[in-house]
């Protein structure tokens, strides 16, 4: 409970909640749209380089399983969301698949936030988490897309949109980083580090300031999607982040590293997946899959998902064997 | 000077379907395109792109018979499921065949 | 195809503007609207919004009657002060009920 | 209310000449001009400003006289060397005098 | 004297200065529109999270009597600026309420200024002023823009306009920056400190180069604006700055604290209020109170006015009671 | 051969193959506009600073034979790059001059990179640099749009050219930037340190990365332009740079001020110049000159000239007398 609190008192979330306020009171508050995308870049390049310079000291053996845990959920996550969609809430072939890509994939920010989380708590996450991130970015959304293409005749260019996935910009710029920094290693990365690790959490900062901006159109639409959508968008996340922890700690991830796996696994991408879904999934609406990973499972997953990933991931611990 | 009467085809469209729309242009014959950032109002609503900036407005300086097949492809392969308006407007230029 | 002719209404103003004209156009019975970013010299000098990027450009697709109450309104409530001009051109859609 | 028939001239240019193409517009007697940022093909490939954003816009509201004018000095001084493209199109406005 | 050549040589006036030069030289220089954008709303979050953080350890009492005086002034300026421009300077009815709402108002970077050139100088301001700041904004454009309300007939949209004021961006990120700060509190700040705190002075820099060429284009104003109206843009803010030091230090500020007190008071805004008299006093001319706010106070304040508050402070403060 | 090796592992290096390889990639990522017009002047200010910082504790002797070193090379490399192409290159007139003035002129980042290396090689290069590249900056682009000025009936604007490079933005932000530091001095430089040198690794990093991109697509153009040109965008630095590293030497100039010398000479310029050169030279090629300095040269220099040159330098140091 207190660390509930303690949540939602530290900076980023507070940015996040005054995003949302801002936009509910109709302030013309406005982030110019490079300033979003400058931060973007350097948030990605940020943890991959981090993340480069971490695993250059990490021996390969440690990484593999949970590298194999990712794909695994990569692949599993999408196809429980598509069934729970389909058949639990009655959506239509192109509307399940679209959202299910979605939560195949990852929020970049969530797992930020979640390192960030974990950090305060006195923990500390993996090294090699960026990693992952980059593993995870990508089969969710290849899975879901597959899907509809097996059932539906309704197809956009599936093709360009895998193109647009792959090399797109989040994939590029976090593996670059992680390799920059695997192969610039700890002593060269010195000098870039002031910029990328002191400035950090400022640009989270912003960033969820932003996002928070966003959010809040998102929020508007909720009367649109209806119940179940809501409901999904929250139990969802703590299922696959429950099943995530567990795996997590098997595959032989920390405490911290386990809550932070749980919020990649949970997450619900909202960059990479709606522009590849519209272009793939043309009749799939919108306003449903944007509301339900932006608009739900993102304020949720920050304000109170971390938390209680980690609280799970802490008594968890000493069940496993 | 001696102008020549072309059509300018004006597509407003939401900014992801950028790169495909350049491609189909071109294969479709235009010869040259002008692209600029835009945003506004319709009759669909959300974008799955909003973050990156709203619109792209799309003019190709183009044949009436060119002019009439990119509305044609808009119109078959995009009105129904995308935010996008295409209109057509009478311009007049020297050196014509630069653009046909 | 059947192509419906309809005029295009164009306004250049002082970026201020901005949400006091959209509001305004949507009364006025625009069904849609783009926006754009501009700079400009004329007649009037000085904006008051000069931080901020100087001129927006407004596009209206709209029928006759539509486009000349734009531009009474224009003409009435901000020829006088502000920096702005309005003019209208000939375009050609298709499913023009659209923006009717 | 009565309009004018005037003319709009459109010159999307490579960024570079920007500076230089206000000049040269005022004193060919533009009353004013509108400029944007714009990108786009053409059959010219590189620039030499591409860094700074590819192309501009730029839009004069005229009379036919000035209008071709105009056309007359984008075709002898830049259309050899210069990624530029210029056209008319038919613009009808209130208070016409403002402009010419 | 020696205080004044100081001040001449710290970097962000000749931050401003460089960019005065570059617009006289015609050089091409020109900051991109978004890195404004960006700054701006850096600097007011980093004042508004300082100052929650200050205000968090600060009890409650001590900040009463400086607000109330914050009140005051915001409702006196303005009327004082409106008879001196109506009266004395037979300026027109809108022109007068138009240029006095500006002076009614305050400019966030002369804030800034004032701090920092206190901070330079040994001495510390209080850490409630942003608070003040966030006062201040509102009710000089208020009470300015009921004037001509009540006497005019060339009303524009002054709803619209109060509007835009109240939820305006530098309100929202001024205030919200300092309830930010002020829940979060010193210790869950520092994480984000290296960003809101050591890359302030150097961002302020930036900013200074940007309004200097800015205040450029205002200047070659001048010789339209006539000389009355230069000799307002000083006199003024010297009459309201020395009211200011001497009610801020009955209300318990300290020497360093009336300085910056002095300067908010006296300076004029240059963002919130010209938006909002445009919209509201169409016919009220721009080039008279841009000129006069931007062109004429602005650098005056920077320049000379600050360091002369901190003299008249420092002097002052032996004579009051 | 380590050091080679240790300039490819350098993350700035790595950032420009990057932005390479994402290019290659067809991906989207793209660096906002206005991201690398602010980087651009953040680099050109903090160069400036820091080098004025320096200069206000150079006596002013040192500095004397150095910057006659410069204005030497300003008016003997464009001349030297002019007949290579025109003779041995049987380029017509008014590509030659093009081609030639950016070599006259100065490629700033280079300057910023070979700086750098020197320090990651544990020497230093003298505080005045930055006032050289400032004076290198125009002699070269001046002298090399003379010579078809003489020749050529294919005249531009030569006038307005020359207007363009001499008020040009990095022209005012480097010298101002150098002005400011030389007047505020250390002691008042500590205020904007931490973002002005902090950050200035990060920042760098951050242009490499678009560099790369945008070289990219120079680098498509090689087999336009010809062997012989990709012949002479690396051979004629490394003639340039050795002169410069023996007069520079004789000037006085350090073993590592010499080598951050050679690569400001050998340089060639892809901002400045080609803005001048199209105006000025309408027929020049653009594809010529800009896959020249940009697509050959720069990269060239960043990746194997700069260790180069101080290789020589290193060597050559104990022969001079
Ligand atoms: N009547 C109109 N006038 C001008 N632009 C329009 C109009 N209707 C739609 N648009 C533009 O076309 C885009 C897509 O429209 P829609 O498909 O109707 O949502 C909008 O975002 C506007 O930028
Ligand atoms: N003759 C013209 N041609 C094109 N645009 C114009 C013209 N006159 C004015 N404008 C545009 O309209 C804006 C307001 O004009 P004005 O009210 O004349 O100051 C200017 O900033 C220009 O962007
Ligand atoms: N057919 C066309 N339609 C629209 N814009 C064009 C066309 N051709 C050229 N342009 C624009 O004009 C610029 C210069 O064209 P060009 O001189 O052909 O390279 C291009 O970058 C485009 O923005
Ligand atoms: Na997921
Ligand atoms: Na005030
Ligand atoms: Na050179």
């Amino acid at each position: 409970m207190e660390q509930l609190i303690n949540n939602f008192a530290s900076p980023v979330v507070l940015a996040f909640i005054l995003g949302i306020i801002a936009k509910a009171l109709k302030s013309d508050l406005d982030f110019p749209k490079p300033l979003y995308q400058s931060i973007s870049i350097y948030l990605l390049l940020a943890i991959g380089l981090k993340g480069g310079v971490e695993l250059s000291k990490t021996p390969m053996v440690e990484f593999a399983w949970p590298a194999l845990a990712t794909v695994f959920f990569g692949i599993v996550t999408p196809i429980s969301a598509f069934l729970i969609l389909r058949y639990l809430g009655k959506f239509d072939m192109d509307n399940s698949a679209g959202i299910a890509a979605h939560y195949g994939s990852v929020s970049v920010v969530t797992f930020i936030a979640a390192v960030s989380y974990v950090e305060s708590a006195g923990l500390s996450s993996e090294g090699f988490m960026p990693t992952l991130v980059a593993i995870l970015e990508i089969p969710g959304i290849i899975v879901a897309l597959m899907i509809p293409l097996l059932f539906s005749k309704n197809k956009g260019s599936i093709g360009k949109a895998l193109h647009e996935v792959l090399t797109g910009s989040s994939i590029v710029l976090l593996s670059g980083g992680l390799a920059i920094g695997f192969i610039a290693g700890p002593e060269r990365f010195n000098s870039i580090e002031p910029f990328f690790v002191g400035g950090f959490q400022g640009a989270l900062f912003l960033f969820l300031l932003e996002l928070g901006m966003i959010t809040a159109s998102r929020l508007r639409d909720l009367k649109k999607t209806g119940v179940f959508l809501v409901a999904f968008g929250i139990l969802l996340p703590l299922l696959h982040g429950s099943l995530a922890i567990i795996v997590g700690l098997w595959a032989g991830l920390s405490v911290g590293g386990a809550t932070v796996f749980a919020a990649m696994v949970s997450s619900g991408s909202y960059i990479a997946a709606p522009a590849a879904v519209r272009i793939a999934l043309p009749s799939a609406n919108p306003t449903l899959y944007l509301t339900a990973s932006l608009g739900i499972t993102f304020p949720f997953n920050i304000a109170l998902g971390i938390p209680i990933y980690l609280l799970i991931a802490e008594n968890i611990h000493f069940i496993l064997p | 000077m001696s102008y020549v009467k072309l059509k300018l085809v004006t597509i407003i469209a939401e900014r992801v379907l950028r790169n495909q729309l350049i491609e189909e242009l071109k294969e479709t014959g235009a010869k040259g395109f002008t692209i600029s950032d835009a945003s506004g109002e319709g009759s669909r609503g959300i974008r799955a792109s909003e973050f990156e900036g709203r619109n792209i407005r799309i003019e190709v300086i183009s044949s009436i018979d060119l002019a009439n097949k990119i509305v044609d492809l808009i119109q078959e392969k995009y009105f129904l499921h995308y935010a996008v308006v295409v209109y057509l407007s009478d311009i007049e230029v020297v050196r014509g065949d630069k653009y046909i």
